[in-house]
C-alpha cells in the first residue's frame, strides 16, 4: 500500500480491530515511533478506537510488535512485514 | 502498486488459541495483556491440543471464554489442587491456572503451597494487582501498606493486618519449585519522555513460554505478574501504571527467585 | 450519622442494625453480593457512636473468619460474621463447632445462585443447608429470614437474644436482592441488651474454671450433651416460631412463602382477593424453628390447599408437607437461577389451584 | 396513593442515580419508598432497567410489573413500553429517542432532556464543561411534573435531595442539578397544559397535601 506522497513502500503495517479497542491508550504511549492514536469517532460500545499510520511523530513504524504485545484485548490484530 | 515485487509477510498475527470473544476486563486491565501472552506461548509452543486450563475465582474467572483450550471452574482458591488432581490422573497433559492475588495469596495460600511444595508439574500464574477486583475493590494480603480499598478505607494499617505477602520469595523457599520469576507488566513511564516502555510485555512473553517448558520438563513453574487496577485503584489508567512502577513494584521488585533447569539461560 | 428515617441498601441496614445493638467484632471476607456489610463496617470501625465495636478484621478466607468469629465469642462478646452460598458452605464445619460448643453468635448469608459459583442473582437455595444444619453432627440452629430494609435492620438484635439467651449460632437467612433493594427505614431506639457470659472464658479468673469444648470422648457423656442440644431446640421450637400472616383467617388457599417472595405473594393476594378469591399469605419470619404450629391451625380450619413460592427447586415445600401432614394439597411454585416469579404469574398458579 | 415507575436507559446515563433521587425525593415527603437497582436478564451489556415505588402504606411488592410511569432515556428501553399500564405516562428523553410511541392508550410525554441539559453550561462550576450529562436530573423534574407534584413548593425538597447524594466535591454541581430539575419540570408543564389529554388515559391523582 504505497502512501499517496512519495509512492514509497509502506515497510510494515499495524491492523487494528476497531470494535475491540477499548481506547485504553496502551499502545498509544508504548509505540516508540507514536504512529498509533485515539480517533475521534466512536465505536459500537462508545470507545475511540485507536487508528494506525505509517508516518509516526518519530518516524516510519518498523515493525516492532510492541503494540501488538502491550495491547490488552486483542484489539491489534496484526503486525505485517513487507518482503520484497 | 503495480510493478512493486513483494508482499506483506505476517510477523504477529492473529492466534488459534484466542477464541476471539471480546474480553470483559476494564479497558488498559493486565489481565487481557497476560491473556495474549499465554495464548501466544501456547500457539508457539504447539501445546493447545492438550492443554487444560483451570479458572480460578477473580477477574480471570472468564479466561476460558478467551482461550480456546479445554477449562474446568475451580472453587475460590483451589486452582493449584485441582491442577493436582488434573496432571496426577493425565500427566501427558500441559495444566495451568491464572490467580488473582486474592485467590491465590489469600484463601487459596495453602493450596498454592502443598503444591508448590510436593513440585507439581503444574503453571500458575499470579496476578498481583494488591486488591480485589471482581468483588469491588477490598483490601488482599497484597495491599501496600497506607492503600485506601473498601475494608481499608482509613489505609491498610500493617500493625493490625500484617504486611502485604511476597508469594513468590516464599515458594522459593521451598527445594520443590523449578521456577519462580516475577515481571513487572505494566507498560512503565520513563521519566525523561512521555513514553512509555513494554519491557514487561517482552519479558512477560518470555516468562511465561518458560514456565511452560519447565512444566513439561516435569518442573512446578509460579511466575508472579506485577499489574494494575486501576477502577479499584480508583486512577487513570495510565496513573496505575505509574504506581505500579513507583510504589507496587518497590513492595514486590521484578526478578527471577529460582531456575532450577536453567531455561533461562537457553 | 443515621438521621431519623433512612433510605439505605438492605446490607447497609443489616450492618448498622448490629452496630446499634452492640456488635463487638465482625470477621469477614470479600464475596458478592454480601459486600456492602464489611465495606460500612470498615468504614463506620473506630466511630465513637460505637464504642462497643471494638473488632474489625478481614480474614484470609471463610474457614479463617468462622474460627475467628468461634475465639471472639467464646469470651462472650456480640460476634457477627457476613457471606454468601460459597463462603457460608465453608463455615459450616465452623457452626457445628460453635453448636457444640453453645456459643452465641451471627452468621448472615446473603443467599446467591448456586450450587457452586452459580451466578450473583438471588435464590433462596441455601434453605437446607441454613436449617437443617449444614455441618457434621446432630444440632439445629435459629434461622431468621427477612423480607424487607426494616427487618434486615432490626433482626440481628433480635438474633443476638436467641443467641444469647439459648447459647447457639443463629443465621440470618437473605439473599443478593434483599441485599442490594433500598427503602426507607426507622431505626428503633433498642437498647442495645447485656447478656449473662458467666459460662465464657475469662483466663481462669475466679473460683471456676472454663473449658468450651464440643469434644465428649466418653460415649454417655457425649449422649448426654446431644440430648441436651435437642431438649435445647425443644424449647426453642414450642417458644421461638415466628410468622406474620395476611388475609388468613377466612383463606380457602394459603401461599407459604419467605424473604422477598413473601412480598411477591403479598401483592397477588391483594390481586386475587379483588378478583374474589380468598387467597391467604404466611410468611414464616423463623425457618428454624418452622412454624409448623399455624400450619397445622390452618389445617384443622380446613383449609385444603396451599402454593408454597419459593426460590430454589422445592426446599421449605417439604417442612409445609410434614407441617400438614398429607391433609392437604400442597402446590410449588419455583423459580432459580435468579429468576423470579412475578405476581401476576402467581395469581394465576394460584388460580389454576383453585379451581 | 402509590405510584410506581420504571427507568429504563443504559449505564453512564445516570438512570440509577435518577432513580435514588426520585426514591429520596418521596422519602423527604414522608411516604414509603422502594428502589431496585438494575435487575433482570435483560441487563446485560449495560442496559439498565430499575425501579421506583413510592406509597404513603407500607409497600408489598418491590417489583414493578406495569407502572404508572415508564422513563425511557434511550432508544432500546423503548422496548419496554408494552410494560406500562394503560392510562399510565411514558416519558421519553426526546433528545435520543427520535421513534414515536406506538401506543395511544398512554400519555407520551417528550422532554428533549440532553439538550435542555446541554445549554446550562453556565450553571456548571467547570465553565464550558459539557453539561449534557445533567440529563438525568431534567428526567428528575419531568418525572415531579407528571407525577402532579407542585415544585414551586417542593424546590427546597429538590435541594435536600441533591444535599444528600452530591458531597465532597460534586457538591459543587447542586445548582446545575437543581436548575435541570426545574427546566425538566418546566419544559413538562408548559407541554402538558398545550396538548390534550389521550381517550382513555387516567389523570394521575393529586397526591395528598
Amino acid at each position: 500500500m504505497a502512501s499517496a506522497v512519495t509512492n514509497e513502500v509502506q515497510k510494515s503495517r499495524v491492523v487494528v480491530d476497531a470494535e475491540r479497542c477499548k481506547g485504553c491508550d496502551l499502545c498509544v504511549v508504548a509505540c516508540p515511533q507514536q504512529n498509533l492514536h485515539l480517533s475521534g469517532s466512536l465505536n459500537r460500545s462508545g470507545y475511540h478506537p485507536v487508528e494506525f499510520e505509517y508516518h509516526g511523530k518519530k518516524g516510519a513504524c518498523t515493525a516492532c510488535g510492541i503494540c501488538y504485545w502491550v495491547c490488552p484485548d486483542f484489539a491489534i490484530t496484526e503486525v505485517l512485514r513487507w518482503k520484497a | 502498486m503495480i510493478g512493486i515485487e513483494g508482499h506483506y509477510e505476517v510477523k504477529l498475527g492473529p492466534l488459534p488459541t484466542l477464541t476471539g470473544k471480546p474480553t470483559h476486563y476494564c479497558a488498559g486491565c493486565e489481565h487481557g495483556t497476560l491473556t495474549r501472552l499465554i495464548a501466544y506461548a501456547l500457539h508457539e509452543l504447539d501445546l493447545r491440543e492438550r492443554t487444560v486450563l483451570v479458572d480460578s475465582v477473580g477477574c480471570s474467572v472468564l479466561a476460558h471464554e478467551y482461550l480456546n483450550v479445554d477449562a474446568i471452574q475451580s472453587p475460590h482458591g483451589r486452582a493449584p489442587a485441582v491442577m493436582t488432581g488434573i496432571k496426577r490422573m493425565r500427566p501427558d497433559l500441559l495444566v495451568f491456572a491464572v490467580q488473582g492475588d486474592g485467590d491465590a495469596v489469600s484463601i487459596g495460600l495453602s493450596e498454592l503451597i502443598y503444591a508448590a511444595n510436593r513440585g507439581e508439574p503444574i503453571t500458575v500464574f499470579l496476578v498481583n494487582n494488591g486488591i480485589y477486583g471482581m468483588t469491588g475493590g477490598q483490601m488482599a494480603p497484597t495491599t501496600p501498606e497506607g492503600m485506601v480499598t473498601m475494608t481499608s478505607p482509613h489505609g491498610r494499617d500493617i500493625a493490625t493486618t500484617g504486611a502485604p505477602i511476597d508469594a513468590s520469595k516464599l515458594l522459593a523457599t521451598f527445594e520443590a519449585p523449578a521456577y519462580v520469576k516475577r515481571v513487572l507488566l505494566p507498560v512503565t513511564p520513563t521519566p525523561a519522555t512521555d513514553f512509555y516502555n513494554a519491557r514487561g510485555s517482552i519479558e512477560g512473553a518470555r516468562s511465561v513460554r518458560n514456565a511452560f517448558r519447565v512444566q513439561e520438563m516435569g518442573g512446578f513453574s509460579f511466575v508472579e505478574f506485577v499489574s494494575t487496577c486501576n477502577v479499584n485503584w480508583k486512577m487513570s489508567i495510565l496513573k496505575s501504571k505509574q504506581y505500579a512502577t513507583e510504589v507496587l513494584a518497590k513492595v514486590f521488585p521484578p526478578g527471577l527467585f529460582k531456575d532450577k533447569f536453567g531455561v533461562e539461560k537457553r | 450519622m443515621t438521621t431519623a428515617r433512612d433510605f439505605l441498601k438492605g446490607n447497609e441496614a443489616l450492618a448498622y442494625g448490629a452496630l446499634r445493638t452492640g456488635l463487638n467484632a465482625f470477621f469477614g471476607y470479600p464475596i458478592t453480593p454480601s459486600s456492602e456489610i464489611p465495606e460500612t463496617l470498615a468504614v463506620e470501625y473506630g466511630n465513637p457512636q460505637y464504642p462497643a465495636f471494638k473488632v474489625f478484621l478481614q480474614a484470609a478466607s471463610e474457614i479463617e473468619a468462622i474460627n475467628m468469629v468461634i475465639g471472639a465469642a467464646a469470651t462472650g462478646a456480640k460476634v457477627m460474621a457476613a457471606t454468601s452460598g460459597p463462603g457460608f458452605s465453608l463455615k459450616q464445619e465452623g457452626i457445628s463447632f460453635a453448636a457444640g460448643m453453645e456459643l452465641p453468635m451471627l452468621i448472615v448469608d446473603v443467599n446467591r445462585g448456586g450450587p457452586g459459583l452459580g451466578n450473583l442473582g438471588p435464590e433462596q437455595s441455601d434453605y437446607f443447608q441454613a436449617t437443617k444444619g449444614g455441618g457434621h453432627g446432630g444440632y439445629r440452629t435459629i434461622v431468621l429470614a427477612p423480607s424487607s430494609v426494616p427487618e434486615m435492620a432490626s433482626f440481628p438484635s433480635l438474633a443476638f437474644s436467641l443467641a444469647f439467651q439459648y447459647r447457639t449460632p443463629v443465621i440470618i437467612l437473605t439473599d443478593a436482592f434483599l441485599g442490594q433493594l433500598k427503602e426507607d427505614l426507622m431505626f428503633p431506639e433498642v437498647p442495645a441488651p447485656e447478656f449473662d457470659t458467666s459460662w465464657a472464658t475469662t483466663g481462669a479468673r475466679g473460683p471456676v474454671r472454663h473449658v468450651i469444648s464440643s469434644m465428649h470422648l466418653d460415649l454417655p457423656e457425649l449422649s448426654r450433651h446431644s440430648e441436651h442440644l435437642r431438649s435445647k431446640f425443644e424449647e426453642v421450637d414450642r417458644r421461638e416460631q415466628r410468622s406474620e400472616k395476611f388475609d388468613t383467617d377466612d383463606a380457602d388457599i394459603v401461599l407459604v412463602a419467605y424473604g422477598i417472595c413473601a412480598r411477591l405473594c403479598q401483592r397477588a393476594v391483594g390481586a386475587l382477593r379483588a378478583k374474589g378469591v380468598r387467597a391467604g399469605l404466611l410468611r414464616p419470619i423463623t425457618l428454624s424453628p418452622f412454624p409448623k404450629g399455624e400450619l397445622a391451625a390452618f389445617v384443622e380450619r380446613g383449609v385444603q390447599k396451599f402454593l408454597v413460592v419459593e426460590l430454589n427447586t422445592g426446599q421449605m415445600l417439604q417442612d409445609v408437607q410434614l407441617a400438614t401432614g398429607g391433609r392437604a394439597r400442597i402446590g410449588s411454585l419455583q423459580r432459580v437461577g435468579g429468576l423470579f416469579p412475578s405476581p401476576s404469574e402467581i395469581v394465576r398458579e394460584v388460580e389454576v389451584m383453585a379451581r | 396513593m402509590k405510584i410506581e415507575t420504571i427507568l429504563a436507559g443504559h449505564g453512564g446515563q445516570g438512570v440509577l442515580e435518577l432513580a435514588n433521587w426520585l426514591a429520596y425525593f418521596n422519602l423527604v415527603r414522608g411516604r414509603h419508598v422502594a428502589y431496585t437497582p438494575s435487575y433482570g436478564p435483560e441487563t446485560r451489556g449495560g442496559k439498565v432497567k430499575c425501579f421506583v415505588v413510592s406509597s404513603d402504606e407500607r409497600i408489598d411488592s418491590p417489583i414493578v410489573e406495569d407502572p404508572d410511569i415508564l422513563v425511557v432515556m434511550n432508544r432500546p428501553s423503548l422496548d419496554f413500553l408494552p410494560l406500562l399500564k394503560a392510562g399510565g405516562t411514558l416519558l421519553v428523553n426526546s433528545s435520543l429517542v427520535k421513534e414515536g410511541a406506538r401506543r395511544d392508550d398512554v400519555t407520551v410525554v417528550e422532554v428533549p432532556a440532553t439538550e435542555i441539559a446541554g445549554g446550562l453550561r453556565e450553571y456548571s462550576p467547570e465553565k464550558g464543561k459539557d453539561t449534557a450529562i445533567a440529563a438525568n436530573s431534567v428526567m428528575f423534574g419531568a418525572c415531579l411534573a407528571v407525577s402532579g407534584e407542585n415544585l414551586r413548593a417542593e424546590i427546597e425538597g429538590i435541594r435536600e435531595v441533591f444535599t444528600h447524594f452530591l458531597t465532597g466535591r460534586k457538591a459543587g454541581y447542586i445548582p446545575l442539578n437543581v436548575k435541570a430539575v426545574e427546566e425538566g419540570f418546566e419544559h413538562v408543564t408548559r407541554a402538558r397544559s398545550a396538548a390534550p389529554p389521550p381517550k382513555g388515559s387516567v389523570p394521575l391523582p393529586r397526591p395528598a397535601p
